[in-house]
């Protein structure tokens, strides 16, 4: 996670200036001008927390096992959340990635168990392609809204996904498996890919004319026109940028259950998770503001929770309410400075509310 | 419901002066945003009609009516929120608790009054829309996360507090409303849509409905006209939370009790009042064809489930319907606009203040004209 | 090195510019001034090919263009600063500077170049203040006009045009603003500056272009001419334009409102008095503060200091609702988003306050409603229409209508009649003096001097936040501009002697 | 367009290179040596009536359980939970304790989504809470997430428990993390199997072809010959119900009855009681209601009622609210149960287990019906309407009030 932790931060001053000028940091937390420095206070907060708490209740929680299954359990919904931050940073939104999960197992568990691994990564990720065009058609071209059309999708995947199977199918074989098993050294290795899939998408909010663009969408769309950016394309990539990730999650998954589960997407809930996972992360909803590394972070909360939840062997039914409450604060936070806007009325900047 | 002379527009354009406009005009105009859905209900009617010719005898088409009533009751209560540019995710996981609720209240008070339990429900729905209005008008937060997370309190507390399964039995006579008939052949549940409904309707045509779409198209001009936007917004909050409450009563009284009364709910209604030409994002629509969306979706399972269509491509079809509905709205309303805005004049506002709708930069499209 | 010639333009008929021509010499500040309405704008937009001119030639530099989007402009090197910036709050300068055209190696966008350039280019103009990493957001207006102007810079435009540059600005700013001017035009680029504000156009300009309803009136180098000849040639009119007959003196009733001390961020000390049956109005230049006093008085960004009376009792709203109730309305300036809910019927507009505030106990019936749309003379397709699909004029009765349904006591507008065509106008000037008949005090606030003479019985002019001056029925437009173009030094402050005016 | 080209290129390429790397550079393995059985199938299930067969049938399984159907379970009589069906006894004296007391027993758990699931979790802390020696009782729930439950797996093993109990969320999904876990203490799996026998022990009960055998043929018997029979499943692709609709599809196609509708509950009641509904308008009439879950019978039989048909021959399940509603309504019915009562063996076995005692390599379980003789034994009034009677918790201490009774 370091390499992730120490990234530049989307907007203002990267961790290491603030860490410079103690007071700077504290003001620019308690504003929480920079959510993505929040959130990974937050997390290191609810960490330490943790700690304490589970310490006192006599169990042992910065173990190896520990740490592991912490970052273990990152992976799944950081790919999709990481995805997911593509298209809310350009100003739209996703909601049929959980069940492009479900599928997705399925067509890698049958190629793999037919063809070879090779083609069901290819095959995978074009049916990625091809949902992210789709998606990213329908809200640009037919000018449907994001929120409908991708349930539309999720519908229609969902529909596909019934019909066609009825139970985990498909078979992965050991080779692929240990994408989802081995470990090098204490740290798994889908967690590199969760770190390289990051990085990928990393630079390309931040370092491509691409992302730039995106950025420009998500934060003021008539701007960006005036500007030369092709807001429509930019949407579409974004959405199929999404998808690609979401597909990832998809073969992950595959290696890690062995097989294409029809209720692998869903059961997790991945596309309300990820997008709270994202919003946790310090991005707005209306695009414009945020980015990877502050979705990470907001992964990490969830999953650092999930394991306290574990040692203290909370009800799950409590899990639920105290995740629907942090959300809800966490966003209540970032979206207090916005109640004194300090840009004039000219700049219709990006914002969550 | 669907009949166009309850549209709140027709009393006005029979009112307004429009020398001009002939009656055929008028009647679109009063149809409104909502022309595809009532086209889309009349076709899935005869379709209903062919497949199954009893489908309209009396008692066969009432238990349509009366299975559809909960998605009806909880579009009309999505369509006040949405219609004011916000959004309830909350609403499935309302009707959720309530029927674990309701039935956990039997298990400590077996012999309560169905008419307290009733009330009991409608005020706790009342009251969590209520917070849900709060934390997003005065705090600023997005309504989409703050119902998405209502939705995990709510679910998470009502079966942590039961333990996962209520305690109590519903009794015979807080079930009357979902299930018995009045005078034998008229289903309360019913009843209870049409009263729903026609109190839709007229919540719309008062002040306050006024007041709640002016607040979605334009929440500064609405300030700057004296409109409390907050309470506005608010109020919408707790009537959909109500909405839901009532709904889960329906629900409940239909089916007993159950761990999943309410699942996919939320996303059902909202397609619903999509499908009726509301666009996301507030200031259009009519609440009559929120509720015709509503129909629609209902007739379109029933009519699915006659043709022996397994349920696996039930949503695919609801899929491809909805994002053909909602686009075929967006290419004639951009035709429309291009047709009559006077230059100079732009287009409305792109993204009005205070819309918490997350793709606010493509809300323009999804209402025809 | 930049000419055009014979541009015309008409929209549906109405011709907004007769053939005007105009010329741009590389390092010249050329000043392109007028009232509102002569075609400024239109000529600047069709300069930037978000027109594309009926007849007439653009040539740049000996090649003739015809622009039919503005990239094509830009790619031509014509930059425009735009009134309303086009700029992200939450992105930094660079970023800004760069959007669209970001510099790429290896794929990569190559921030250390872009950041580069930018501070290259902010040196270039001696900025200071701002560094390529800051957020947008966390400058003031200036500096983000100064990073729109950087922005046409990089993409190294010969012709900046820049549309009532200081209108945003504060006093000191301007200064700023004339410098950053001077400088860039020291680099050799044609400046187009349009302005109210004949202080600045004196200052910068090395030759000035009067325009008057759609036509090339005249173009004078600036050290050969003076403010009042300048005036003049924007103001000489023929005097058609019909006006109603100000209030007799008897007309004038008791006291409506009044305003003692009345300040806040933007204003300091007013003190008004707004009488039944009198109009007054307010000049002022962009930024004078005259809009901050009408929404201070009607409580939308109330008064923080000072002291307030409506109707004889003392009342400082601090809330629209408070005003409304006590009988205050305000036709804001913003039509489109703050006076009208655009996808509502007509009729729904027109309740709109009377449903959100129980004025007078319950809203007009129907009948009603539909007499006072008579009465402001709205011409629609009938009330169900939406009031997005309205003329500019239509929607501004509509508007009013809106407040007339609330039966107010105290009537202010803020531009009444900006972007309305001129019938439209006539009846809208009509029905104020009417409202002022029937007793109500009205205040107007507008840009269009004739127009302020022609309606109101006493002129207060605002500069900087401050009533500086009050003149009486039928001032001179001179006298006014005299006193709002004034500025900082009070030197021209000294109200000119009445004359007969346009009126 | 090259944009999106270079894009997709440059992802793809990450991806191929990363897989590579990781294929390559993979220190430690804790994979499972050689792979799973594929569990591979897909096709339709609501054909014209039955349907063709589902994937999951295995005559050989099929057979075995109808057997065991007819054997007498050996164990105390009085204590199904204890008995077992001719047991293959296996020896457990490699995780013989030192001192069986003071014992850690961990227990990851598919989750509690459902009320059987709800009502099994308390048997079996019930059942902890009987043995002293058992000083640490840890439960992770899965919440359903076959991810979140592998690392449960993961997590438990790497904890120091002394035995781990795996109620598996999906059976092929599971296994891997299974097969680790085996290598490093006790396992036993129950209710759902998992693609591995390398757990000590799988207790489970007969098994659902017993359950659906049992259900189709009391409507053979009941329902006469060219009755309209209509089957209500929960959902496709779950192994339990699997299996139990296609021993009561063998049975129905050996019949004469005529499976007129199979249709997909998602176990809503709501949902249920529609297609029901719609089941009566579109074939006039029903003459018998096979379900594979109890969990909608009450429904179904409430939907004849307010359509004012008497109610058929119908089956259902042990819960509450269904016995009620038979006693009531005097119904002809069946109840088959998947008894909850075995939430309590895998405790008892782990004991046995960590004593070294032997267990059966595969812990059967007998399987009662309920039916209208037997019926009045398992009906215990003031039980909540989603209480599952054969859960074997009477005599437990708490009864009922933990049971959420009164």
């Amino acid at each position: 996670m370091t390499t992730v932790e120490s990234a530049p931060a989307p907007s203002g001053p990267p961790p290491k200036q603030t860490s410079l000028s103690m007071k700077k940091a504290l003001r620019s937390v308690r504003r929480s001008v920079d959510p993505v420095v929040g959130v990974w206070l937050a997390a290191l907060a609810v960490t330490v927390l943790g700690w304490i708490v589970v310490t006192a209740q006599g169990g042992s929680f910065l173990t190896t096992a520990n740490a592991v299954a912490i970052l273990q359990n990152c992976v799944a919904l950081g790919l999709v959340a990481v995805g997911q931050s593509a298209v809310i940073l350009t100003g739209s939104l996703d909601l049929s990635v959980a069940y492009l999960i479900s599928l997705g197992t399925l067509v890698a568990a049958e190629t793999m168990a037919s063809g070879g691994v090779v083609t069901a990564v290819i095959a995978v990720l074009a049916l990625s392609v091809a949902v992210g065009l789709a998606n990213g058609l329908i809200v640009t071209g037919l000018k449907v809204n994001a929120f409908i059309a991708t349930l539309g999708m999720a519908f229609i995947l969902r529909g596909w996904i019934e019909d066609n199977y009825t139970g985990p199918a498909g078979e992965v074989p050991v080779s692929f498996q240990r994408l989802g098993y081995d470990r090098i050294g204490p740290v798994p290795v889908s967690v590199f890919l969760l770190i390289a899939v990051a990085a990928v998408m990393w630079l390309i909010t931040r370092r491509t004319r691409l992302g730039h663009h995106m950025y420009a969408t998500g934060g003021d769309e008539h701007a960006a026109r005036l500007s030369g950016v092709r807001t429509g394309r930019t949407v579409v990539i974004a959405h199929v940028l999404c998808s690609l990730c979401v597909g990832a999650a998809a073969l992950f998954l595959a290696a890690r259950l062995g097989a294409g589960a029809p209720w692998a997407g869903t059961e997790a809930r991945y596309d309300l998770e990820s997008i709270a996972a994202v919003v946790l992360g310090g991005t707005a909803l209306a695009g414009g503001r945020g980015g990877v590394a502050g979705t990470l972070g907001g992964v990490f909360v969830l999953a650092v929770l999930d394991s306290v939840f574990n040692q203290l062997s909370v009800d799950p039914f409590f899990k639920n309410v105290v995740r629907g409450v942090v959300i809800i604060a966490a966003v209540a936070i970032y979206a207090r400075p916005r109640r004194t806007p300090k840009a004039p009325k000219a700049l219709k900047g990006g914002g969550s509310a | 419901m669907s009949a166009p002379t309850e549209t709140p527009d027709t009393a006005k354009s029979a009112a307004g002066k429009a020398p001009t406009a002939a009656t055929g005009t008028r009647i679109v105009r009063a149809l409104g945003t909502g022309i595809p859905v009532y086209l889309l209900l009349a076709v899935l009617l005869l379709a209903l009609l062919i497949t199954d010719p009893g489908f309209y005898e009396p008692d066969s088409f009432l238990s349509f009516v009366k299975r559809a009533a909960p998605l009806v009751i909880l579009a009309a209560g999505q369509y006040l929120v949405i219609v004011c540019g916000e959004f309830d995710l909350s609403v499935g996981a309302i009707v959720t608790a309530g029927v674990v609720v309701a039935a956990e209240l039997y298990g400590s008070f077996p012999d309560a009054h169905w008419l307290v339990v009733t009330a009991i429900l409608l005020v706790a729905g009342g009251l969590a829309g209520l917070i849900s209005g709060l934390i997003t008008t005065v705090l600023r937060v997005p309504s989409f996360i703050t119902t998405l997370g209502m939705m995990l309190i709510l679910e998470g507390a009502a079966f942590f507090w039961t333990g996962g399964s209520p305690q109590g039995v519903l009794p015979t006579a807080f079930r009357q409303l979902g299930r018995g008939t009045a005078f034998g052949w008229l289903p309360w549940a019913v009843v209870a849509c049409l009263v729903a409904g026609t109190a839709a309707v007229l919540v719309m045509r008062s002040d306050f409905g006024r007041t709640l779409v002016a607040t979605g198209d334009s929440d500064r001009a609405a300030a700057l006209a004296g409109v409390r936007v907050i309470r506005v917004r608010t109020v919408a909050f707790i009537l959909s939370g109500a909405a839901a409450a009532l709904a889960a009563v329906l629900v409940g009284g239909f089916s007993g009790v159950s761990a999943q009364a309410g699942r996919g709910y939320e996303f059902e209604a909202i397609t619903a009042v999509v499908l009726g030409g509301v666009v996301l994002g507030g200031g259009r629509g009519s609440v009559v064809a929120a509720m015709a969306g509503a129909f629609s979706l209902q007739a379109l399972f029933t009519l699915l489930n006659l043709q022996g269509v397994s349920g696996a491509l039930e949503s695919t079809v609801q899929g491809v319907i909805v994002i053909a509905a909602v686009g075929l709205g967006a290419a004639d309303w951009s035709r429309l606009r291009h047709r009559r805005t006077p230059p100079g004049s732009g287009p409305p506002d792109r993204t009005p203040p205070g819309t918490t709708h997350p793709t606010g930069t493509h809300n323009s499209g999804g209402t025809p004209s | 090195m930049l000419t055009m010639q014979g541009v015309s333009k008409s929209f549906l008929g109405v011709r907004v510019l007769h053939d005007v021509g105009l010329d741009l010499q590389p390092g010249e500040v050329h000043a392109l001034v007028g009232e509102n309405g002569a075609g400024k704008s239109t000529l600047m937009k069709v300069l930037a090919g978000e027109h594309t001119p009926d007849t007439g030639s653009i040539t740049l530099d000996g090649t003739a263009h015809t622009f039919s989007h503005p990239g094509q402009a830009q790619a031509a090197g014509i930059g425009i600063i735009h009134q309303e910036f086009a700029l992200l709050a939450h992105r930094t300068v660079a970023e800004n500077v760069f959007l669209g055209r970001e510099p790429t190696r290896r794929g990569l966008v190559d921030r250390a170049a872009m950041e580069r350039r930018t501070a290259e280019l902010l040196a270039e103009i001696d900025e200071t203040g701002i560094t390529p990493r800051t957020l947008v957001r966390d400058l003031s207006v200036a500096r983000q006009q100064t990073v729109e102007i950087v922005k046409a810079l990089a993409s190294d435009v010969r012709v900046l045009v820049m549309d009532e540059p200081t209108a945003p600005l504060a006093e000191h700013e301007v200064a700023l603003l004339s410098a950053l001017v001077r400088r860039l035009t020291a680099r050799g680029l044609g400046i187009l500056y349009i302005s109210h504000r004949l202080k600045e156009v004196f200052d910068l300009s090395t030759r000035v272009t009067v325009l008057k309803d759609g036509r090339h009136v005249t173009t004078v180098r600036t050290a050969d001419t003076t403010p009042d000849d300048i005036v003049r040639a924007m103001v000489g009119r023929d005097l058609t334009a019909y006006y109603p007959p100000r209030a007799r003196h008897d007309e004038i009733g008791e006291v409506r409102l009044t305003v003692t001390g009345g300040g806040n961020a933007r204003l300091r000390d007013i003190d008004l008095t707004l009488r039944a049956g009198e109009v007054v109005g307010i000049a002022g230049l962009q930024g004078a503060g005259r809009t901050s006093l009408a929404r201070a008085l009607f409580g939308a960004a109330p008064f923080t200091t000072g002291a307030m009376t409506v109707g004889g009792k003392p009342l400082r709203p601090s809330r629209p609702r408070q005003a409304i109730r006590a009988g205050i309305a305000l036709v804001t300036e913003d039509r489109k988003s703050e006076g009208l809910a655009l996808r509502q019927s007509v009729r729904d507009n027109a309740l709109l306050v009377t449903r959100a505030v129980a004025v007078r106990g319950r809203p007009p019936a129907g009948r009603e409603v539909t007499a006072l749309l008579e009465r402001v003379r709205l011409q629609s397709r009938g009330e169900d229409q939406q009031a997005q699909f309205l003329s500019g004029g239509n929607q501004q009765k509509v508007v009013i209508a809106k407040w007339l349904a609330a039966g107010p006591q105290v009537l202010l507008f803020d531009e009444p009649t900006r972007g309305v065509d001129v019938g439209a106008k006539a009846a809208i000037h009509t029905l104020v003096r009417e409202l002022a008949r029937e007793g109500l005090a009205v205040l107007i606030i507008s840009s269009e001097l004739p127009e302020l003479i022609g309606m109101s019985d006493r002129i207060h002019v605002m500069s900087e936040g401050r009533l500086v001056g009050e003149l009486p029925a039928g001032a001179g437009e001179e006298s006014i501009m005299r006193l709002a173009t004034a500025g900082s030094d009070r030197a021209a402050g000294a109200p000119g002697a009445p004359r007969e005016g346009a009126a | 367009m090259t944009l999106i080209r270079n894009l997709r290129g440059r992802a793809l390429a990450a991806g191929a290179a990363l897989l590579a790397a990781v294929l390559v550079t993979s220190c430690t393995s804790d994979a499972p040596a050689e792979s799973p059985p594929a569990a591979s199938g897909s096709g339709s299930t609501a054909d014209a009536g039955t349907g063709k067969q589902s994937t999951f049938f295995e005559q050989a399984e099929y057979d075995r359980q109808l057997a065991l159907a007819g054997e007498t379970p050996e164990g105390p009589a009085d204590k199904p939970w204890e008995q077992m069906l001719n047991p293959q006894m296996t020896d457990t004296s490699q995780y013989k304790m030192a001192d069986p007391s003071g014992i850690e027993l961990c227990f990851s758990n598919a989750g509690v989504f459902n009320p059987w699931r709800q009502v099994g979790l308390k048997n079996m802390r019930a059942e902890v809470k009987l043995h002293k020696e058992i000083t640490k009782f840890t439960v992770l729930d899965a919440q359903g997430k076959d991810d979140k439950q592998i690392s449960d797996i993961q997590e438990l093993s790497a904890r120091g428990c002394d035995a781990l109990i795996v109620s598996p969320n999906t059976t092929a999904t599971l296994t891997p993390a299974v097969k680790q876990a085996c290598g490093k203490l006790p396992v036993i799996v129950f209710d759902r199997g998992v693609e591995t026998d390398c757990a000590v022990t799988f207790v489970n009960p007969i098994g659902g072809y017993a359950y659906g055998a049992v259900a189709a043929d009391f409507l053979v018997e009941k329902v006469k010959p060219k009755g309209k029979i209509l089957a209500l499943r929960i959902s496709p692709g779950v192994d339990v119900l699997e299996t139990r609709w296609s021993a009561a599809k063998v049975a129905f196609d050996k019949s004469e009855l005529d499976v007129v509708d199979v249709k997909f509950t998602d176990g809503d009641p709501a949902k249920a009681k529609s297609i029901v509904t719609d089941a009566l308008t579109r074939h006039g009439d029903i003459d018998g209601v096979w379900m594979d879950s109890g969990a909608t019978a009450v429904a179904a039989v409430e939907a004849f009622e307010d359509a004012g048909k008497d109610v058929p021959p119908i089956t259902g399940e042990d819960q509450q609210d269904f016995l009620q509603a038979w006693q009531d309504k005097d119904l002809t019915a069946i109840a088959p149960a998947y008894p909850t009562f075995q939430w309590r063996t895998p405790v008892i076995a782990a004991l046995d287990i960590l004593k070294g005692q032997k267990v059966p390599k595969e812990w059967k379980l007998p399987q009662p019906t309920i039916t209208q003789e037997n019926l009045a034994d398992y009906l215990k009034p003031g039980m909540p309407p989603l209480h599952y009677a054969m859960c074997g918790c009477e005599s437990m201490p708490g009864f009922p009030k933990d049971w959420g009774g009164k």
